[in-house]
């Protein structure tokens, strides 16, 4: 049972008319252009027993990915795969508003948004995690927390979960005799894409980018949308309450196009990979 | 899933796998009022794709610290019936129907007056009974149509369709095989007369030209789906239904 | 835990009351004779990927059922036969009085009520659904849902699971090199019993069947009696407080006996099957 | 349970393969009073099925926006210790015990005199430490006498046993073999004084003919069990006591 | 997440001038001295069904252990090993202050208590529990369930455990072509160290052991101490809030010893076995 | 955990296998203020073993119910990242952070004047990130500086420490490889200023003469740890910090 949860108080309306007014002279409570987003810090490697681990931020959100490995069967339709696994936590640390407990909707919501976009961009390639066609083959557990809630935790979820894709280094398994064993060697994932995401904010006829939190509570309504490095979208989630006014979608995804090539080559810096 | 390599989901002609154009609707079936026992009620069958919904409300909430002082909670669930998939659906909400249920409620939030019924509840069940692909879409249109029933006062219908690529072409309102095999899937919903969104997804790949061409498609569909719930409300008012169980 | 959901108000009282003078003239609220039963409708095969499927109704109590064929293992004490299992949905869009969640001692108690009907009458040949002995064996999935609630949901849970079961085209596989798979064919599972159940409602010395909501929320006590067409008993449940007059037993069973029948006699025209 | 063919439950004599007749109880042993913590507490054992129950209440109910103005809720939980039976059951509820506790509680609800205790709830928990056959109804048995000590006033106690049918012979009180093996099982329970029936279930089949006979058995039985709960309860009250653990 | 429960009321606080005034004076309310323990009775084999079982009671507090073995595989990291599982349930039954559901904190840490003290005093020779290394093994469920509750569950769930498992007989399987079947015969597990626990608690200054309900409720802070027969401490728990003057602990480790040797002593004349 | 043969935890001079002395703590890093969204946040990184806390309150206790007239509820969750261990730890609560919760928020609870704050709740959130030994006291260790940071009154901070024996030696600081093969883990946390202890955990085999050695060794730990503490409480408040992400 999903629960609505939108309560706009008069003082998020107040709020709302502020944003709004700086919107239109194209500025924002912090300082940022409408289509700004704010910095993006990615710190990897510090769980070292994850097979991969990345700390990414954007602004004041700060997300923690790790990534295990585990040998196990394929997909009994796709014998010639592995496969991977998103989970996603909003830990009670991270905010007022998250409760301790299993995941609630938006929980669920953003780890299968993240897992749409490494799904549809293709970005690991699955057939390398096969081991033994049909039997056995590597499943990833691709596992994100959201450590410091300032808003948006979407765009900087997918970072930290590239960013600890990019850099895990897998245990090689092998099967000797049925058994499957480590051999101490490892292999880095190879990404064939870098999707990313944008996150909007609509208030009326404008939008932003990255909403931060105070922003976040006074939106008419939100998207996200997620592109890789050939423009193609790849993943498109309203993940609120309201209209779109359906003519200001061909606009936003020209922004996310740009935004996520902007997110796209930070990465690569922060991470020193070429495109 | 592996497609088979033989399988062609759609011809040169633009035929797609069940004789369809690629801008062309399944056989859509709307009837109001199904379930007795509810405030408002309502089935769709799209193809092969049957759900049922049904509201409930307004209604006092339980228990009473839930309720808002300025408006009305909106509840939604979907879920599926555990045969109605190819492999049984174990018992229980997956994360995909805890996802479906938050997106529909959204798109449902977006049009009803809330503020019309301080501290209540209005309560929308949705039950797939058969997945053929669509099953958000088509739910969010019988829902929709359950809240017209009940009289509860919405800004506009809602009407729903998908639209998705397969094998380099758009095509509307895809079916299950359509949907696993193709290279995208743009579940869209909208309240037509205000020319606006309120549900809209993307699983796939669409190149950024595409985009409002698909949207384009996906349009034409619910012009064609608004136009039939309308009917359909205009034939229960006026005192005709047609199911039978 | 169990709690106790029994609160008779003062207009249950009232309705009890009427219910109660129209009994002592043979007539009921919607003008059947007190062992009337609601007309009762039976659609079958509109879940075409069910591998069973029926909608029955008994006035407006609508019941739809599912049946799935999954290849599992035997019981390790009955390595010849294949197995089935019931479960019930008190779906929320039914009724005001059913909450989402997984299922409450109502849904439990339907779903057992059901399968004990099925499982003591032996209407399913479990031995024609083991593949191989002590390996492998078919298992269905009986799923029933309450769609609309209008009082006794347990006589028509029991018509539609027999409608859907038989008419289900169950898939074939055979064992192929230790592999299990499909063959492409079908068989029915040719029921060796049709067993029905009558729902008594009680008030003071009077008994009816097939209450509808109305008349429910007024009983005294209920009861169901479960029969096969040998004129065997083969389910009883009391399921609601209150007493029954030891002395009143024997004549419900007499009418249950009539009533089985004449629901069989329904299900056999409606599914065009002969006894 | 697929019955080993030698498996002889009766023999023509009709001597049950524990040496009863075919209307004879297991030994009986109850105690009143075993628990101290709670406000009436009994232990029945019949044959080797060993229960335990205990009364709490009236109390106050909490959240209190769960209590009734015009009468007590009664709770029931009837539980099995994982180890009670032949293959350890996992922990928690199953469903079987969800619906053993509400039949049970249904029949408590029966006698209970609820209304005396507005806005209370009145708590039974039953826990079966070793289960071979009729476990729920020496369980109500039970209860009915915790009941009593907890000084709740009812209509009448409740005495139960189960009937049944093995290889063509009505029995009294089955035992776990002859339950499973049986043809038909019937757990009723009765407020004797007041003729009435208020626990009755059947799992089996019975000829028609055949029922009358099966509940005489079962008066017979409940006669014997109420004559016994009457006698532990004035032993009680005359101050002896013989559980020792 | 674990709430806080110390609700110390006035009440209480009268309760605990009147103990500490007896303390002081080497009394206690039921007329036991600081350091004297309830009569111990230890009743076995009541429950014929499971393999072991016994019920013990420390004064008014009861409880109720059974075993059962199944066969399993050994964990992969001891391959040439058994294993066993403690759980533990407070039933509603025991005590006002239980509810019905799976078990709360307090049962978690009762039943990780009383594993602890079995598994570092290795008293059960898991090697013997072993039956083809690396894929068959014998595993324990050790049941406790608290029947009667007047303080202090910890020590006489130790007992009982003990107790249950000295006098276990667990069927013997073999493994025959593969499958594994019982052979009729029964063996005993021949414990290696009868480990038993000491709770205590605190009030100010003074302490006392097996405190019963009304004193527990009016103590400072309590803590259990297991020890063996070689008088080593194989488990310890602070299981309460408050301040245990660090002074303090060496006193209580004499004193556990001692109670502990007086628990094993009472223990082996029940059970008729030599220490 | 079956030892190999030729793993030597510590070597006749006593040094360890990190190269530690028996009492020599692993390099500790405390970070105070990481967490902007919470009331009071804290690192700690003490080896490999990296943990955050953070401390929301005193807040309104929802549902009221709930409230204590003459206190605060203190709540604490301390739960572990899947892959903070070697083996993915599966998502929801294990029993043992069930249990460690409880012992960590009766920690805190022997030294936070809960009485200051009747009616209200004080939430305590503890994220281990990796574990390799020493989770629970390191967590405490953090979870007393968020409570410094959040302005919440305590009779003195609690500084925490594990103390075990390997292969026959006392050692101070346990990694998860001495925890895992040595003969004693014990975990001891204390309000030192108060000379008390406050957490007191053992698991393994300590002889009864070993036993006051270890509490002098965790003692002196523990003082090590407070003066870091306390180091870092000052820092923060002359306004440099450390941390970058």
């Amino acid at each position: 049972m999903s629960i609505s949860q939108m309560k706009k108080s008069l003082t998020a309306k107040i709020v709302q008319e502020k944003i709004y007014n700086l919107l239109k002279q194209g500025k924002r409570l912090d300082g940022r252009s409408p289509t700004d987003m704010r910095p993006i810090n990615i710190v990897t490697g510090l769980v070292e027993k994850a097979d991969g681990s990345a700390l990414a931020s954007m602004g004041g959100t700060k997300i923690l990915v790790g990534i295990k490995a585990e040998i196990g069967s394929p997909y009994s339709d796709r014998p010639r795969e592995g496969s991977f696994t998103v989970n996603a936590e909003l830990l009670p640390l991270a905010s007022i508003s998250f409760e301790p407990g299993p995941p609630d909707e938006r929980g669920v919501e953003l780890a299968r948004v993240v897992d749409r976009s490494i799904r549809e961009s293709k970005c690991i390639d699955l057939e390398k995690l096969c081991l033994v066609e049909g039997e056995k083959a590597y499943i990833l557990f691709v596992d994100v927390y959201v450590l410091d809630y300032d808003g948006n935790y979407y765009d900087p979820s997918t970072i930290a979960v590239l960013a600890a894709l990019a850099t895990a280094r897998i245990p090689k398994y092998e099967v000797l005799d049925g058994k499957v064993e480590k051999t101490g060697e490892y292999f880095n994932l190879q990404l064939q894409s870098l999707p990313f995401t944008t996150t909007f904010g609509i208030i009326k006829e404008k939008f932003l980018v990255d909403p931060q939190l105070e922003e976040e509570s006074a939106l008419d309504v939100s998207i996200i949308i997620g592109m890789d490095e050939k423009d193609n979208v790849i993943s498109i989630q309203k993940n609120s309450p309201g209209l779109i006014p359906e003519n200001m979608l061909e606009q936003m995804i020209d922004v996310a196009s740009e935004k996520c090539k902007y997110t796209r080559q930070k990465f690569c810096e922060a991470l020193n990979v070429k495109i | 899933m592996v497609k088979d390599e033989k399988l062609k989901l759609i011809n040169e002609e633009g035929t797609r796998i069940d004789g369809r154009r690629p801008d062309e609707l399944r056989p859509l079936k709307i009837e109001i009022g199904v379930l007795d026992k509810s405030d408002g009620s309502a089935y769709v069958e799209l193809g092969k794709t049957k759900v049922f919904a049904a509201v409930f409300g307004p209604r006092e909430v339980h228990p009473k610290h839930l309720a808002l002082p300025d408006r009305a909670i909106l509840n939604c669930r979907y879920h599926m019936a555990s045969f109605s998939v190819d492999e049984r659906k174990p018992l229980g909400m997956t994360r995909r129907e805890i996802e479906l249920s938050k997106v529909i409620r959204e798109a449902l939030e977006s049009v009803v007056f809330l503020e019309e019924f301080p501290r209540t509840s209005i309560d929308v069940y949705i039950e797939v009974i058969q997945a053929d692909g669509g099953t958000r879409t088509a739910g969010l249109t019988a829902a929709s149509l359950a809240l017209a029933e009940a009289g509860i006062p919405m800004a506009d219908l809602v009407a729903a369709v998908a639209v998705g690529k397969i094998e380099g072409h758009l095509v509307l309102d895809l079916c299950d095989l359509e949907d696993k095999y193709g290279e995208a899937d743009m579940p869209v919903a909208m309240a037509p007369r205000l020319n606006s969104i309120v549900l809209l997804q993307l699983n796939g790949r669409l190149a950024k030209e595409d985009f409002r061409r698909a949207l384009e498609f996906a349009k034409k569909g619910i012009t064609e789906i608004y136009q039939k719930q309308r009917e359909a409300l205009r034939k229960k008012y006026s005192g005709v239904s047609l199911m039978e169980v």
